[in-house]
């Protein structure tokens, strides 16, 4: 284990139903550095929020580790999570669901704050953290229900980052918001959890706000990693054909009417090649 | 700003999958609200459920009132047998008089003090017994859910009223029995919606996040499900005081509930069969039956209505009575 | 309703509501089954019209030995079966030995009684003990007589192995001015007219007996959905319309309270002045004009149209004040008593629940608390049995018309150890019990029946109340209708004006 | 007039309060209008009141405009029409029946739940190209294999008996542009028709579309808050915001110069353009955005920003605006 | 930019995933199916027997009960002399060979009884939820389209006041007006006493006098499922009208919906091809649920108008202690039940093509 990794995972294989068996991730490894921002992109139902459920535990993996500091990551089950384990936190995609309706916003910032007190490391004051997301504290007491999506959202992101967890998981964290919350709310998180000092492994399909705030990025297509590396590496130079079809389908806002590059029928069979090369590749 | 487009749900999240395991494992999955849509509990009453709810609130206060001041507003002993018998409404008496010579206005307002608070009694045994089973079955799973879930398939698939009949039979008539009997018939209702609706928050969002957070079954169960519940299963019981109120007098009315001479009300129009020219007999309680029941139903259904405009729940093994 | 003139061709629908088991005589001892049986089967002995007090030859005629312990029948003239074979003493035999063996309900009719054949026309029946009841007994439906051969071809054997209820459930093997056209336990009866018949043919050529409960009887019987319906409470009766004709008797069912004697069982009801007390508090007028039309309070335990009834001056009668000092004296501190009784039997129209709160509600006045525990008869009948009941309401129907049957009345007798009423617990009973059971001329019996009952009703356990009325009303149009105390009505004996 | 819609004053209503508040709009013939807002600013409801399916609880007034079919050359002009046009606010029903589907069509975000799950392809393409044009099941259906195969749904024939989960959402959302295409509308309503696609997906639908309109006799009202969309394919430019139109600009003007303060925010959140700025930056102005709305009245001072920290106090108003 | 609302898929593919193939699924509902039964058995077998009472002592009269010969005859005809744990393996042998035992009421095979009840029981659920599915479809989506208008909140009214009454109290009620007062309704039975039964077929009266062409027996077989009919239909329209509205209001909020109208359908194809089409499947979940508590509810309807059906059969065998009889109904019933459940499964596949196409 380099040293500042965060989280490591080798191999891992998620497969749901049996008779036939649906692999959705199928041996994917990475790790995760401390203040980095790692994002994972890919086409829908490539089996992103798999991966993603199975690093933090959600998911049973059928095969494959993950090590959070080192320590083995247990399946969530009935048991009450170890305190080490709190260390990972996850944001989801639908800020109406990741808070619940019947407890006072301030409660649920308290059970973060008191994951990071069990785990011996400072307290802080669930105020606080409103405010660092842009809310007003005077809104501890109010209920989910009396905020919008995004401010929901951000709500949700206060409570994983209260927990001061080493390793923070977002599941397409922006998608369910406004065009205009989108960007700030992702630029949010990542200056939250770089100044936090914790790992980030960032889930989402829209590109270009993954290009702003991913030190590196993995493209994942059916299931695998096909190309890895630094943001800016993987953007100007992208090897895996999906990876290219990918950054060219992306309609730019530049106002010149260029309508984006679509992949022929015909290209799609080539972007289960594995281009070795295309992996873990940092900044040229 | 505000964020119009709600995400649906995922259908991952909610029960599992499988081609519609509703029907087999849970008669209310396919249907009912497996993940409740609804947000805090606040009064959304439309613009007639109210005024029908109000409406059903107030006859069904009104009765609780009649039971509770029954024997000031009852103009008779209701077991005197000291009026003529068999007298028509008018004739000295407001509802006549039965086989016995007993006033059935004054046992109508009696019959109050007996179905009414057995009927919440029920509801409430059932509500206990069925949350309690249902939650546990739906939060630990596997094996509990397993047994759980067929013993309340058991018990579904069995014709209630003949199952009733049984149990009352076998403990002997009397009220209480017809309430156990009931009771053994009515909580798999509750287990059932419980389950479902904790299957479907266990997986949700927010109970996961929780969970990570390190915290212990019994905090997610106390702090995250059961508030979360309790607005539907507190609507299906509000429906369901009706339906045991229909259950427990249509018992007596089969003679398995009330013993004689107790004024209740299912009894009551059980008399009516033996004397059918004296409609009176059986036609007011049967009233009394209808508006009671009538009121409660008023009331559940505003208040589901209020609680949760898109939820619907079948009462799973519903008793025609 | 199709009505034709001629009434041979015609539809005569009878309510009735069911307690049917089976059409097979040799197992069914219920009143549907008799009403059914009646009219199916002929039996060598009957009773006429209404009378059951005396027999008169039915298939055959009776020699009696003095010590009423032989009996000689001889089939008179030519009987044919409806399949039209003639009917011979082994088709007597038969029956009666198959009733016998079959350890049916109706075997006890013949408890003790040996059945030979003397010759093609004539059967010996003889018995151990004297048993003046035994004409009496031969005149039950019960012991119709029945195609042997068909029905043994059908399963038919005079022992246990005997398969042959299911095809008489289906067809009729007997003699009678009906056969069995369907049978359908729950729901109805038809019977069509037997083209066999060596009688006159029957007033109905179809007759249709459906399970009805008697308020929907009347409203049949008014609105002309059914000719006859037989089991109309008193009050249903007194509310009848002139389109229907009403004939009312007491029947010979009598409801009867009982305290019990077992000192383990109850302290108080075994209190002789308790018991007393109860007798003296009734208020039996009221329970009379409860009933309704044709009820009469029961004098003693053997119904009014029996030989040995007890005259209507030596029933019991209320006496409050009495009953307030004998309460005083059996030290009755206003416990509550528990009286039982069958929740879903009603009697000719009467509740059983209904007498029984009236009951409740007289000793009430009287001081007496009383608990009602009803029950479904299949569960009461057990403690009822077992003599473990506190109080009981019940009735006693005559297996067959003879005072002999009231016996049980008696300590260490069936009805009486069902109210803990030992062998001995009375010797003086008992002895008026022997003199009565010994037979004589019916003036003896008369007199030692009247001193037995006057002795139980004076110290016994038993409380006779009601003979509830027979009620059964009838079509204007329909003519014959006779209340007979053992199968309600003879169907064949109706006709159309 | 080279106007295939025009819509003038439109105002949506509903009982309590306004959900589009006089807006006019103009689609132009052959051409491509982006819509673009805020959620929840009324884009959905526009599109609806043209074809008069709004839901019951709400009204509409103003003017909605149906150029005469003249330039498309198909069908006759139905009931109602004008030298100018139909009018479709508070049109008959006879007139809205023979103008939906066949002479406006609209396609809806979510491919997924658009078409009936339950219904083959083939009924979902042909049932109204039977009812408006009276074809045999036969034309019709030969009719719906072309139209399949233009919009690029890979063996039509087979595609017509098969049912929408079997497909996949790019085929999904084709094969309901093709339902809309049925009848060889003039006017296309297509409601967020890439939002539920991805990317890759999505470009082959802008080709499409870009396609559709470029074979002439197509006008599409593009509505989607996707700028990139947006820049890709769109002629003219409208943003709504709260019930209003704020801007209206042929698509470069708007790109390069950003009149109103919201659109300009709009752009300012997206890498590349000339209003980018770094995520500090933004984080900052989410935060101050928050204090200025609560300091009380910094209406739309920085934008969205503002709004979205400012909405604290009325956040609960917009809620119950929006969980209906 | 795009917001994602993937997730929406299909948002009621129950079986979008199955991961069997369909006919594996049904089969495993069977087998389940075939465990709940032998279950139902034990229940009865198990609650009849802690009834106090004696079977022996109800099914013999009064007096035959006295004699100790015939009581023991009895019990070893009925095999009452076996420990309970033989008896109800025996009980399950038999079973198997389609042997319910023999009524100790009747004295017949229960298998014949309850061949000769059912079709009684069946005319009038069968009448009853046929009846009650169409008005309350039609009644369910006139409420859906015109909710929030005034004839919603009267249909409201009157399906929570039709699930509200007391059925045994209605069908008397009925029964005194119709019958009683008005002469207008025959009275109870299945058939006026002077038609007799038309040749079985069916078992069905109506349709058995119809295939041998007796049209007036026909009619009066029709009168006489008139009452309990009507008095069953309303406590089940009640309760279809009501969750009928809910599910055509969910699918009216769909999409497909609005695409459907926007293609300028006419309102008559878009109710019944899109709209009640895609309800179809919560609907007919209800239908099963509803046939099944109808089911249980004839046991009082049948007691009110001598119906010779199950219930009645039902109640006679459980006031006489009669355990085959209790056994048998509960039996029948209960596989009904499951039949009802398995076909409407079954059905979902017929409705549902995303259900049928699985693999
Ligand atoms: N619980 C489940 N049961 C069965 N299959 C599942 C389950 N969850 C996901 N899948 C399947 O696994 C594959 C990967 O799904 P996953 O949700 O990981 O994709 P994703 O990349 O997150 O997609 P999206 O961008 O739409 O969220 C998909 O084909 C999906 O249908
Ligand atoms: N059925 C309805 N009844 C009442 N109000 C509604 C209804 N549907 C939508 N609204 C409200 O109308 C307003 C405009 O909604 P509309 O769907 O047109 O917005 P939009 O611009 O399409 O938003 P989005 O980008 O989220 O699709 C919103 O405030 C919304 O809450
Ligand atoms: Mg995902
Ligand atoms: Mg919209
Ligand atoms: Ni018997």
């Amino acid at each position: 284990m380099s040293a500042g990794t965060v989280l490591e995972a080798e191999g891992i294989v998620v497969e749901y139903g049996r008779r036939p068996a649906l692999r959705a991730v199928d041996g994917v490894g990475f790790r995760v550095a401390a203040g980095e921002v790692v994002a994972l992109v890919g086409e829908s139902g490539c089996g992103k929020s798999s991966l993603a459920r199975a690093v933090v535990g959600i998911e049973k993996r059928r095969a494959g580790d993950v090590r959070l500091n080192g320590a083995d990551v247990p399946p969530l089950g009935l048991r009450r999570r170890s305190p080490a384990m709190t260390g990972m936190q996850m944001v989801f995609q639908d800020p109406n669901s990741s808070l619940n309706p019947r407890r006072r916003i301030g409660e649920q910032l308290g059970d973060g704050v008191r994951a990071a007190l069990a785990r011996g490391d400072e307290g802080s004051d669930p105020a606080d953290w409103l405010r660092r997301v842009g809310l007003d504290p005077a809104m501890l007491t109010r209920f989910p229900h009396e905020f919008s999506g995004g401010q929901k959202q951000r709500i949700a992101i206060a409570r994983a980052l209260a927990a001061r967890p080493r390793m923070l998981v977002a599941d397409e964290p922006i998608s369910a918001l406004d065009a205009s919350t989108q960007t700030s709310v992702a630029a949010l998180m990542r200056s939250l959890s770089v100044e936090a000092g914790a790992g980030m492994l960032f889930i989402s399909h829209d590109l270009s706000v993954v290009r702003r705030i991913a030190d590196r990025v993995l493209v994942m297509y059916r299931g695998r990693v096909v190309e890895s590396g630094d943001t800016e590496t993987v953007w100007q130079n992208p090897l895996h054909p999906y990876t290219r079809a990918l950054l060219a389908a992306i309609p730019l806002p530049d106002g010149l009417g260029r309508l984006p590059l679509a992949p022929a029928e015909a290209d799609r069979a080539t972007w289960l090649d594995d281009v070795p090369a295309a992996l873990e590749r940092t900044a040229a | 700003m505000t964020d119009a487009r709600t995400t649906r749900p995922d259908p991952r999240d909610g029960a599992p999958a499988g081609p519609r395991d509703g029907v087999g494992a849970g008669m209310l999955d396919p249907v009912s609200a497996a993940r409740p849509r609804w947000r805090r509990p606040r009064l959304r009453l439309g613009r007639w459920s109210a005024p029908l709810g109000l409406l059903g609130a107030a006859v069904g206060i009104l009765w609780i009132l009649v039971a509770l001041l029954a024997p000031v507003i009852a103009p008779h002993d209701p077991l005197a047998q000291d009026l003529p018998i068999l007298q028509a409404p008018g004739e000295g008496t407001l509802m006549g008089t039965d086989a016995l010579g007993r006033d059935v206005f004054s046992r109508v307002i009696w019959g109050a003090r007996v179905t009414i608070p057995l009927a919440l009694l029920l509801v409430v045994m059932s509500v206990l017994i069925g949350a309690i089973v249902g939650a546990v079955a739906g939060f630990f799973g596997r094996a509990v859910d397993e047994v759980a879930m067929r013993v309340t398939d058991l018990v579904m698939a069995f014709p209630t009223v003949i199952l009733a009949m049984v149990i009352a039979a076998a403990l002997g008539a009397s009220l209480l029995n017809a309430v156990l009997a009931a009771l053994i018939v009515s909580w798999p209702a509750y287990a059932r919606l419980t389950r479902g609706l904790v299957l479907g928050l266990r997986s949700s969002n927010y109970v996961v996040s929780g969970q990570l957070l390190g915290f212990s079954p019994l905090r997610s169960l106390g702090r995250d499900i059961a508030p979360n519940i309790v607005g539907p299963v507190l609507v299906l019981a509000s429906l369901d005081i009706g339906t045991a109120i229909l259950l427990l007098s249509g018992l007596s009315f089969l003679g398995l509930g009330a013993k004689p001479p107790t004024a209740e009300w299912g009894s009551m129009v059980s008399d009516a069969i033996q004397n059918f020219d004296a409609w009176w007999i059986g036609v007011f309680p049967g009233l009394a039956i209808l508006t009671v029941v009538i009121a409660f139903n008023f009331v559940g259904d505003a208040l589901r209505d209020a609680l949760d405009p898109k939820s619907q729940t079948i009462r799973g093994g519903g008793t025609t009575l | 309703r199709t009505d034709t003139a001629d009434s041979g061709t015609q539809t005569l629908t009878i309510n009735k509501a069911f307690d049917l088991k089976t059409a097979d005589p040799g197992r069914m001892y219920e009143p549907t089954g008799q009403l059914v049986d009646k009219a199916l089967y002929e039996t060598l002995l009957t009773f006429e019209g209404g009378d059951v007090s005396k027999v008169v030859d039915g298939l055959a005629s009776l020699e009696q030995s003095d010590d009423a312990k032989t009996f000689t029948l001889t089939l008179t003239g030519e009987h044919t079966f409806s399949d039209g074979t003639a009917m011979t003493a082994d088709d007597v035999v038969f029956s009666l030995q198959r009733v016998i063996g079959l350890k049916g309900n109706p075997s006890f009719l013949l408890d003790g009684v040996t059945v030979t054949k003397q010759d093609d026309k004539t059967v010996v029946l003889t018995t151990e003990t004297p048993t003046p009841a035994l004409p009496a007994i031969l005149a039950n439906p019960a012991l119709g007589i029945l195609n042997s051969k068909v029905v043994k071809e059908n399963g038919g054997t005079t022992d246990e192995t005997d398969t042959a209820e299911k095809f008489l459930n289906t067809t009729s093997a007997g003699s009678g001015p009906y056969v069995l056209d369907t049978l359908d336990l729950a729901s109805q009866v038809v019977l069509t007219a037997n083209e066999n018949y060596d009688g006159d043919a029957p007033g109905y050529g179809r007759v249709v007996i459906q399970n009805v409960e008697g308020a929907t009887q009347k409203i049949n019987v008014e609105g002309g959905s059914a000719d006859v319906a037989l089991d109309l409470s008193g009050t249903q009766a007194e509310a009848l319309g002139d389109s229907v004709e009403v004939t009312s008797d007491p029947s010979a069912n009598v409801i009867f309270l009982l305290l019990n004697q077992n000192p383990s069982v109850s302290a108080i009801t075994s209190n002789p002045d308790f018991v007393k007390a109860v007798k003296e508090a009734i208020d039996y007028d009221d329970l009379v004009s409860i009933a309704g039309t044709g009820t009469a309070q029961a004098s003693g335990v053997v119904p009014s149209m029996l030989l040995g009834a007890l005259p209507e001056s030596g029933a019991l009668t209320q006496d409050l004040d009495a009953a307030k000092a004998d309460l005083a004296k059996s030290g009755y501190a206003g416990e509550s008593v528990t009286l039982n009784f069958p929740s879903d039997i009603s009697l000719n129209g009467i509740d059983f629940p209904t007498i029984a709160q009236r009951i409740q509600s007289q000793l009430k006045d009287a001081g007496i608390t009383v608990e009602l525990a009803p029950a479904p008869v299949a569960t009461e009948l057990d403690a009822y049995r077992n003599g473990t009941e506190t109080m009981g309401l019940w009735y006693w129907g005559p297996d067959y018309p003879d005072p002999s049957d009231y016996l049980v009345f008696t300590p260490g007798n069936v009805v009486g150890l069902r109210s803990g009423w030992a062998e001995g617990a009375n010797p003086a009973i008992s002895t008026l019990a022997d003199a009565a059971a010994a037979g004589g001329s019916d003036e003896e019996r008369q007199s030692r029946f009247e001193e037995l009952q006057t002795a139980l009703n004076a110290d016994g356990p038993f409380i006779p109340l009601l003979q509830p009325g027979n009620n059964i009303a009838a079509a204007k149009d329909v003519t014959g209708v006779v209340y007979n105390a053992v199968w309600t009505i003879d169907i064949a004996a109706l006709a159309a004006k | 007039m080279t106007d295939a819609l025009t819509i003038s004053g439109l105002r949506i209503r509903t009982r309590t309060h306004a959900i589009v508040d006089g807006i006019d709009l103009a689609l132009e013939r052959g051409g491509i209008h982006g819509l673009a807002g805020e959620s929840g600013s009324g884009k959905t409801m526009t599109a609806l009141a043209v074809l008069g399916l709004l839901p019951g609880s709400m009204t509409a007034s103003g003017s909605i405009r149906l150029a005469d079919d003249a330039g498309a050359g198909t069908g006759s002009t139905g009931a109602g029409s004008t030298a100018s046009g139909i009018e479709l606010v508070g049109a008959s029903r006879q007139v809205l029946g023979a103008v939906r589907g066949r002479r406006v069509a609209m396609v809806f975000q979510d491919p997924s739940t658009s078409l009936h799950p339950q219904l083959t392809v083939g009924r979902q393409l042909t049932d109204h190209l039977r009812h408006h044009l009276g074809l045999s099941k036969a034309a019709a259906r030969s009719k719906a294999e072309a139209l399949l195969e233009r919009v690029r749904v890979p063996d039509a024939r087979a595609a017509l008996s098969r049912y929408p989960h079997q497909f996949s959402g790019g085929q999904r959302q084709r094969i309901a542009i093709a339902v809309a295409l049925a009848c060889d509308p003039t006017v296309l309503l297509a409601d967020e028709p890439t939002t539920a696609l991805d990317v890759t997906v999505q470009a082959g639908v802008l080709q499409l579309l870009r396609e559709l309109v470029d074979d002439g006799g197509l006008s599409i009202l593009l509505v989607t808050h996707d700028l990139g969309v947006m820049s890709a394919v769109a002629d003219e430019v409208t943003v709504m915001r709260q019930g209003l139109v704020v801007e209206s600009a042929p698509r470069e003007k708007l790109f390069t110069a950003p009149q109103d303060a919201y659109t300009r925010s709009l752009l300012a959140a997206l890498p590349g353009s000339s209003f980018e700025e770094s995520p500090e930056v933004l984080v900052e102005e989410l935060v101050e955005g928050h204090e200025a709305g609560s300091a009380g009245g910094a209406a739309g001072s920085v934008g969205g920003l503002a709004v979205e920290g400012g909405s604290a106090v009325d956040g609960a108003d917009d809620v119950e605006g929006g969980a209906r | 930019m795009s917001t994602s609302t993937k997730a929406v898929r299909s948002p009621r593919s129950r079986g979008g995933r199955a991961a069997h193939p369909f006919l594996r699924y049904a089969l495993r509902r069977v087998l389940t199916s075939l465990l709940l039964v032998v279950g139902v058995t034990l229940v009865t077998f198990v609650l009849t027997n802690l009834v106090p009472g004696d079977p022996v002592a109800a099914a013999l009269g009064q007096r035959a009960a006295e004699d100790p010969a015939i009581v023991a005859q009895f019990r070893a005809t009925y095999g009452l002399d076996q420990p309970l744990v033989v008896q109800y393996f025996t009980y399950l042998g038999n079973l198997l060979q389609g042997d319910l035992g023999v009524s100790t009421t009747t004295h017949n095979p229960v298998v014949d009884d309850l061949a000769k009840a059912l079709p009684a029981t069946l005319e009038i659920a069968l009448g009853a939820i046929v009846l009650s599915v169409i008005i309350g479809v039609v009644l369910g989506t006139i409420a859906a389209y015109r909710r929030g208008k005034a004839s919603d909140h009267v249909l409201r009214v009157v399906s929570l006041a039709g699930l509200s009454v007391p059925t045994f109290w209605l069908a008397l009620v009925l029964y005194y007006v119709f019958y009683f007062q008005l002469h207008i309704a025959p009275g109870s039975g299945r058939l006026s006493s002077d038609f007799t039964t038309p040749p079985t077929v069916t078992g069905l009266y109506t349709v058995d006098a119809l295939l041998a062409g007796q049209l007036d027996t026909f009619l009066d077989a029709a009168s006489h499922l008139f009452l309990p009919v009507l008095v069953l239909t309303l406590y089940t329209v009640g309760l279809l009208t009501r969750f009928v509205r809910t599910a055509v209001l969910e699918i009216l909020d769909q999409d497909y919906v609005r695409a459907a109208r926007a293609k300028g359908l006419p309102t008559r194809t878009v109710i019944f091809s899109y709209v009640l089409r895609g309800a179809s499947i919560p609907i007919l979940t209800v239908v099963g649920l509803a046939f099944g508590s109808l089911l249980s509810g004839t046991v009082l309807v049948e007691a009110i108008f001598a119906w010779p059906g199950i219930g009645s059969y039902a109640y006679q065998a459980a006031s006489h202690l009669d355990l085959p009889g209790i056994m048998g109904v509960g039996l029948l019933i209960g596989v009904m039940y499951l039949l009802v459940n398995l076909i409407v499964d079954l059905l979902y596949g017929v409705l549902d093509p995303r259900v049928r196409l699985a693999s």
